[in-house]
């Protein structure tokens, strides 16, 4: 299945840029592992033979296609990822009319982690085979239930395909396989406060204030960003664990009616902080504060449309 | 029970005596209750004074046989408090004897004898005489 | 003796004169203000909320009275009483006496050291005699202006307060003083007062019984600044009341033993102490006695509602009597005339709600003015259908409570339509030219309060004048166009001076002034320091201004007192000095320090230290504030040729402003040529008509376009841009105005399908009857049954339409008129006529009509049965508790009322908000009831909600009057703290637009960067709080003023 | 530690009500603990979370932001913004383990000083009981 998504979308996007439709089409390339995927803008149709659509394909492709906001873009999206592409049109930070927006079914991706772990050697193939993945390691193939490998943040994914796209690839995928996203929220939840600051500045110690999380971030697009204007500030040159975490609560706020959940922060620190708890703990406040706050995380896409045009 | 108002306008024939006898303009009142809650003999009566009142606009048959117009002693509170100024003690007062005409049980003085007016109070022929006129 | 002109006088400053002398003085005239009390604010400072939105009323009220206190138009003269009048129009000569309060106003702090050492407690008066103040007092914390009063009847002259006045404001030895002035024309605002019935209605108690007090002392009671610190508790004995009761109609609606009319605000303000009373304390329960609950006005009914469904219980019936029990608890005596049974009830506390009366004082100014008064006292109108707002003397306007029972809104509407009158006469005086020159001189007089005393715009820093008032600062009047914003943090090195204020002993008794100022030597910027007695004083003033020059300062930063109260007299020496307002803070060491902490010296300096470093950490940080004025086009456009639309244009007119009246129709008139008579006094609407039409026509500034409809509508005050569309064939319009008003109308609501309407044409609406009356074809009819309420009350629009009881009353009488056999039945809910002679009229139509009145209520609506020879109308009528069957051979509709259909279509061109019966939504329920939140957009007349001519005339001139504000003007202010956006750092999310309660951000959708309209941006800073990125900010109070104050808030922590 | 705890507050006041609130504490000669700082904003609306979140970041134990009653909002409804902000802020600062009770949001009208002064009160005495936060320092305590 797999394969011929990854076809139609070589084909869908080779014809779009050969008829002029857009002038880039945003999907993945092969990494420099096979269990690692990039970010790829093909510009020409020859270019698009380089797209692949595989089980790895997690990161949020929605960042790299802001960079072309721009110019006239394609892109094969997963439902996560149009969810961002949503509340962007609704921050006037991309145009709907320069967009044209490939949804690609998904039944959630795979932890190229969780993946090592099982394989009992160097990971040579990776194929989807209905609600399992093949995985070729050494000498053997491991066949593996894909529910138990994916990513945190595919375990009951909430995402709706959106009434967004101009195309959509293959068939509506099966219901996402259930699970409790907020079991660990709920679990730091339960802590008394102390115990929650004291969980907190561990993970924030190791913080290097490299603003990846910030940069990586699809809904972080801001000009000049009001927490790190002050890099300069000499407490947050000496990292003072205050500082420190002042900028990760400031910045849990201003992402508290924009997070889609794509967890792209927590793939990209180099400390490890698992600041998908954040994105889990918005979400969640999203989901009960209906009734206390008009969060609706997003909106309908016809609203969109309006505000666009 | 339904109270029914023709379109004719012959109705209210009581009412207008009542008003013609007391001089009191009945529909004037605006039904607040003040008279029948200072009356020191509300409990006593089989309908207060301001629903009496709401009859006669209404022609709800049975006004003059209430007890309540007797049990009226005039003692003046309610017709002081009104804030419409209507004086209710009078509107008993055109009652009763509207009450006591209709009902023509007069004693004639002529026909009593001699020996009975030596007995009677002569305040009673009085009244007596009073429930005549007027 | 000295004589001053001003161009009109307004006698009495409670809310009404408030509001006319802050339009007259906005719109450029010099206004003189008389006040017989020692303070300003009238009835409405002494109430807890205001109706129906539970508004605080001082909240409300203190700003409008330091707004009159600073105004530089504004003459303010409290504890004094106008003595003689003679002239005429245009040309008065006033004799005022002017009280000696004993305290030298100029001296005077209104810190209370006097008071605390007074010996003499006496009942305070404004607190109901409730609670005890001194001989000197303050009538009220937020008193305007705070100047301290001797009460010389009780003063026993033993000079305890000289000695304890550090500044030495005691002066015994003043005396009171005449004041001789002449003026164009003059506005009666002297308000009313309420019953004390101690003589009238004494069967319930009050003055006998501890345990029953006055509405407006349970106002007093409910306040938190009252005299229980706004916990409800007995007079007698100070315990929580569990059970309450309010009596209405004390002395109202009672031709003896009171007063004839209806005091028109009691059922809500009654409504409103109920409700509260249940907030305060959950479990009490709230009964109210009255006879027709009169939720007449916008919201009102549902307010009403409201409480009921809160759980306040209300009895209809009128108790008769009142005795006390053992305990001080009260048992009153009433028929429940819903059930017909008379019972006693005990309640704790018992509240009644008296009747508005005339002041006493009207007597004696009617005759000192020359006007007629009422036989009650209230002040009379020339005609009080067409000139409700003109005494019966020219030059001389009335408004307000001075002219009968009001409420809050209608008087605000009065006060500007008198002040919209009272400008012609002056203005005729001196041309719009003359008006121009005349702003920035305000004759500085002896009389003039100085704002030190009377407190200031509480924005101070950040804030200015409000747009359209002439208040710049002396140092920059006459000055107008832009002025750049300086960074003056970037150009130049802050230098910033610090002054320290003892206040006498109010601060330097508590904190250690020595302390604070060597702290404030040692805080980075600072160049120079001085401590002072009394920083308001006028030498301090100088020392100031010398300091400034003389050590290059270009920040001052002055810790005293509250920058609400006294922020302007330093901005002022500021602006003499040539420094910015911007560049001025203040630390509040009083209020937060040494008063508040006065049994902890030690800490109160400590913290004191603290706001003086946090003051001069926000002065490093501030900036010039712009002052900016923009020019604006000296033309008014009316939508709408009723009788609201052609009044507020004649108003115009007569103030000199080009006005374009846009009708609808081909012909000018509105309802006018529809209904048949007008109440009071059933004059022909035709006769109406004409005679505005012709006024409408003899001004040659009205310009008219009829059968028009306004298309588009673009810019903002000053400069708005319309389309004007004359229909096929006929003109499309451009049209340049610097205001527009609404006057668009109402209609019937559309009752087809119910009450048999549109089936029958013997069920007819109101406007129908109008007409056929109008017509000669109503035939005569011999049962006519009117359906008050229809398609109002009830459970899908809750409203009341506010003036089908008036309606009714006044088509009976002319049923009567027509056909006097006719039998008249009258279908009611509750008879809401609450207006200026409204009950009088319809007791004297129950005496000569004598209609049979039905009540019912909307869980058993009337129900309308067309037969071949009567309608039956079926209602089942709760005071006889019986099912009536009426014959009738015409049923008339009192129907419900809404916006007129074009509503809609204007409410989106003018970017303006309605409620869901399609009336316009007014920037504030009582205080802007002519306003909308959008600047230079006014409303009048129905489509903001029903009401009678004459109150829609009032309004209309006072649509007018506020329109004419920036029109006479000629420019407006634009608000110095309004938020900026630094397009190069914006992302063009647009999460700041929606927070914008004023439709002043936009998202430039090509450009993707949000912009501020600056002139419609009133400076609250939601927006700005909004925006992530920080890229937009508000002047005064930037991110990085407000950073800085918290990074300085303390010393380094202690415990690190 | 050296001293005795004493609880440092910062408090973010509207300059129409509860502003004025602390005036009329002040002219009422109200007392209450002297461990809170006043920053006045125009409207409880420009209170932006940053602030708070900077207040605590140098050493605040407590935060009060004070606005008009609802309703009463000067502007109309910037107070109203300001309860919607502070919901979601409230909640975040609680995942983040700063106790809710270091953070409120109160009305109070001008009028209305003694509730000022009891709030007030009321607030330094439950930080006093919660203990320092100080997050300047290196014991961070919730």
């Amino acid at each position: 299945m797999a394969s011929l998504i990854e076809q139609q979308i070589r084909t869908r996007a080779s014809a779009l840029l050969a008829e002029g439709w857009i002038d880039v089409f945003v999907g993945y390339r092969q990494g420099a592992t096979l269990l690692r995927v990039a970010p790829f803008a093909a510009r020409t149709p020859a270019e698009a033979d380089r797209l692949v659509w595989n089980p790895v394909c997690g990161p949020n492709l929605v960042g790299t296609l802001r960079k072309y906001a721009g110019q006239r873009a394609g892109v094969a999206l997963k439902a996560c990822d149009a969810c961002t592409v949503v509340e962007l049109l609704r921050l006037h930070q991309l145009d709907r009319e320069r967009l044209y927006l490939i949804g690609v079914p998904c039944q959630g991706m795979v932890d190229p982690d969780r993946v090592v772990a099982v394989a009992a050697g160097r990971v040579t193939s990776l194929v989807e085979d209905g609600a399992e993945v093949l995985i070729g390691a050494g000498n053997e193939t491991l066949r593996h239930p894909r529910a138990a490998l994916l990513l945190a943040k595919c375990a009951g994914c909430p995402a709706a395909p959106p009434d967004l796209y101009d195309e959509t690839l293959g068939e509506a995928p099966p219901a996402p396989p259930a699970g409790d996203r907020f079991a660990a929220v709920r679990a730091l939840e339960a802590l008394a406060p102390a115990e929650r600051l004291a969980f907190w500045r561990q993970h924030f110690s190791r913080c290097t204030l490299c603003y990846a999380c910030q940069t990586v971030c699809p809904l972080c697009f801001c000009k000049e960003c009001a927490l790190t204007l002050e890099r300069d500030d000499p407490r947050r040159l000496a990292r003072e664990p205050a500082s420190v975490f002042a900028y990760h609560l400031m910045r849990a706020f201003h992402l508290a009616e924009r997070c889609t959940g794509c967890d792209e922060c927590e793939r990209v620190c180099p400390e490890d902080i698992p600041l998908s708890l954040i994105c889990r703990k918005l979400e969640l406040d999203r989901l009960e504060g209906t009734s206390r706050v008009a969060a609706l995380p997003f909106p309908a896409p016809s609203e969109v449309a309006g505000e666009v045009s | 029970m339904t109270i029914a108002i023709g379109a004719n306008g012959q109705s209210g024939a009581l009412l207008r005596r009542v008003e013609a006898l007391s001089g009191q303009r009945l529909a004037q009142c605006y039904q607040c209750g003040t008279c029948a809650a200072g009356c020191p003999f509300a409990e006593a009566m089989d309908v207060l004074p301001d629903r009496l009142i709401r009859h006669l606009l209404f022609d709800v048959p049975g006004v003059l046989e209430r007890e309540a117009l007797w049990v009226c002693v005039g003692c003046d509170l309610c017709a002081q408090r009104c804030p419409r100024g209507l004086d209710v003690p009078r509107v008993m007062e055109a009652l009763r004897l509207i009450a006591l005409r209709t009902r023509g049980d007069q004693l004639p003085v002529a026909q009593i004898p001699a020996a009975a007016l030596e007995d009677l109070p002569p305040i009673a022929l009085v009244a007596s005489l009073r429930r005549q006129t007027g | 003796m000295e004589r001053h002109a001003y161009d009109v006088l307004v006698i009495g400053a409670g809310i009404s004169g408030l509001h006319a002398a802050l339009d007259l003085a906005d719109q450029g005239f010099k206004v003189l203000v008389v006040e017989r009390q020692a303070s300003i604010g009238g009835t409405m400072v002494k109430l807890d909320k205001t109706f129906p939105t539970n508004d605080c009323a001082i909240c409300i009220a203190a700003p409008k009275m330091v707004e009159l206190a600073r105004h530089p138009n504004i003459t303010l003269l409290t504890s004094a009483r106008v003595e003689r009048v003679s002239g005429s129009a245009g040309a008065f000569e006033v004799l005022i006496w002017r009280q000696a309060t004993y305290v030298d106003p100029e001296k005077c702090t209104g810190c209370g050291d006097c008071a605390q050492a007074c010996p003499v407690e006496v009942d305070d008066v404004f607190n109901g005699r409730l609670s005890r103040r001194k001989a000197i007092y303050l009538q009220f914390p937020q008193a305007v202006p705070a100047i301290y009063t001797i009460d010389y009847s009780r003063c026993v002259g033993c000079g305890a307060c000289d000695r304890a006045c550090a500044a030495g404001a005691i002066a015994f030895l003043r005396r009171s003083q005449p004041v001789s002035v002449t003026v164009s024309s003059i506005v009666v605002a002297t308000g009313f007062e309420t019953l004390e019935p101690t003589g009238l209605r004494k069967e319930y108690g009050y003055g006998r019984y501890p345990n029953v007090v006055t509405a407006i002392q349970y106002e007093r009671l409910l306040s938190a600044s009252g005299p229980t610190g706004g916990t409800v508790a007995r007079p007698s004995d100070g315990r929580h009341p569990e059970r309450v009761a309010w009596i209405q109609c004390v002395g109202s609606r009672s031709v003896q033993g009171g007063y004839p009319y209806c005091s028109k605000i009691c059922c809500m303000y009654a409504t409103k102490e109920a409700l509260i009373t249940l907030e305060h304390a959950p479990g009490t329960e709230a009964t109210i006695f009255y006879m027709d609950l009169r939720a007449y006005g916008k919201d009102f009914q549902q307010f009403y509602r409201r409480a009921a469904g809160h759980g306040v219980r209300y009895v209809r019936g009128r108790p008769a009597a009142v005795e006390e029990d053992r305990d001080r608890s009260l048992v009153v005596t009433y028929e429940d005339t819903l059930s017909g049974r008379v019972r006693r009830e005990r309640f704790d506390l018992l509240v009644l709600s008296t009747a508005i009366v005339p002041a006493p004082e009207n007597q004696r100014l009617a005759r000192v003015l020359g006007i007629a008064v009422d036989s009650y006292g209230f002040f009379v109108s020339r005609d009080p259908l067409l000139d409700p707002l003109r005494s019966t003397r020219d030059g001389i306007f009335l408004a307000g409570g001075a002219q009968g029972p009001n409420d809050i809104s209608d008087c605000v509407a009065q006060a500007s339509g008198a002040a919209g009158l009272a400008a012609v006469g002056p203005l005729a005086r001196m041309g719009v030219g003359g008006l121009r020159q005349a702003q920035p001189a305000v004759a500085p007089s002896s009389a003039t309060v100085r704002p030190a005393e009377t407190g200031s715009h509480p924005a101070l820093n950040g804030s200015g004048p409000p747009v359209g008032a002439n208040v710049t600062p002396r140092a920059q009047a006459g000055e107008s166009g832009v002025q750049d914003a300086r960074p003056a943090a970037d150009a130049e090195t802050a230098r910033v001076g610090v002054v320290v204020c003892g206040c006498g002993k109010n601060i330097s008794g508590f904190v250690d002034v020595p302390a604070i100022t060597a702290a404030a030597r040692d805080l980075p910027g600072v160049a120079f320091v001085d401590a002072c007695t009394f920083a308001c004083s006028e030498d301090v003033q100088r020392r100031i201004r010398a300091a400034i020059a003389g050590h290059g300062l270009n920040r001052l930063v002055v810790a005293a007192c509250s920058p609400i109260t006294h922020g302007p007299v330093f901005q002022q020496t500021c602006a003499e000095a040539g420094l910015n307002p911007g560049l001025f803070e203040m630390a509040n060491i009083r209020n937060q320090c040494s008063w508040v902490h006065s049994t902890d010296p030690a800490s109160a300096t400590a913290k004191a230290v603290d706001l003086v470093r946090m003051a001069v950490a926000r002065a490093g940080q501030s900036q010039e504030l712009p002052l900016r004025t923009i020019e604006v086009t000296r033309r008014c456009l009316v939508i709408g040729g009723g009788v609201a639309g052609m009044t507020a244009a004649i108003t115009l007119a007569d103030l000199g402003i080009d006005t374009l009246l846009v009708e609808r129709e081909a012909t000018l008139g509105g309802k006018l040529n529809t209904l048949a008579t007008l109440a009071p006094g059933d004059v022909p609407a035709s006769a109406v008509r004409d005679h505005l039409v012709r006024e409408v026509q003899r001004r040659s500034q009205i310009r008219l376009f009829l059968g028009a409809e306004v298309r588009e509508v673009s810019g903002h005050i000053g400069d708005f841009r319309v389309t004007l569309d004359e229909g096929p064939g006929g003109m499309l319009n451009e049209v340049q105005v610097g205001a527009i008003i609404v006057a668009t109308g109402f209609q019937e609501a559309d009752l087809r399908g119910r009450f048999g309407y549109g089936a029958d044409p013997r069920v007819i609406t109101q406007l129908e009857l109008e007409r056929r009356l109008r017509e000669g074809t109503l035939g005569a009819p011999r049962s006519v049954v009117m359906i008050n309420c229809a398609g109002s009350m009830d459970a899908e629009n809750p409203a009341c339409c506010r003036i089908g009881c008036g309606i009714s009353v006044k088509n009976a009488r002319m049923l009567h008129r027509l056909a006097p056999e006719a039998r008249i039945v009258m279908l009611y809910q509750d008879m809401r006529v609450y207006g200026k002679g409204q009950e009088e009229a319809f007791t004297d139509m129950l005496d000569t009509v004598a209609p049979q009145r039905v009540r019912y209520t909307p869980d058993r609506p009337p129900r309308v049965i067309a037969r071949s020879q009567q309608v039956v109308v079926l209602v089942h009528d709760v005071l006889l508790n019986e099912e009536l069957a009426i014959e009738a051979d015409l049923v008339v509709l009192t129907a419900a009322l809404r916006g007129d259909a074009d509503t809609l279509r204007l409410k989106q061109a003018l970017k303006v908000t309605t409620d869901d019966r399609g009336f316009y939504r007014e920037a504030h329920a009582k205080i802007r009831p002519l306003d909308f939140n959008t600047d230079g957009i006014y409303l009048c007349g129905a489509d903001h909600y029903p009401r009678s001519v004459p109150d829609t005339i009032a309004q209309a001139a006072g649509a007018a009057s506020r329109a004419a504000i920036p029109l006479l003007r000629g420019q407006v202010s634009v608000e110095p703290i309004v938020a900026e956006v630094a397009a190069e750092a914006c992302a063009g999310c647009g999460l700041c637009v929606p927070h914008c309660p004023y439709g002043a951000l936009h998202l430039d959708g090509e450009r993707k960067v949000a912009w501020v309209e600056e002139v419609q941006c009133k400076g609250c800073g939601t927006c700005v709080a909004a925006c992530p990125s920080g890229a937009l900010q508000q002047r005064g109070f930037t991110d990085a003023q407000v950073l800085a104050m918290i990074g300085a808030a303390w010393e380094e922590p202690a415990y690190e | 530690m050296s001293e005795p705890f004493e609880p440092r507050l910062l408090g973010l006041l509207c300059s129409w009500c509860a502003y004025g609130g602390a005036d009329t504490a002040g002219v009422s000669r109200l007392q209450y603990p002297p461990n809170i700082r006043i920053v006045r904003v125009m409207c409880s609306g420009r209170v932006d979370p940053l602030f708070v979140v900077r207040a605590f970041e140098q050493g605040a134990d407590g935060v009060l932001v004070a606005g008009c009653h609802p309703g009463d909002c000067h502007y109309a409804t910037g107070n109203v913004f300001a309860e919607q902000r502070f919901e979601r802020f409230g909640s975040i600062l609680d995942f983040f383990g700063i106790d809710r009770r270091r953070f409120k949001l109160a009305w109070v009208s001008a009028s209305e000083g003694a509730r000022f002064a009891a709030v007030v009160t009321e607030m330094t005495e439950e930080i006093r009981a919660l203990g320092p936060l100080r997050m300047k320092a290196h014991a961070w305590q919730a």
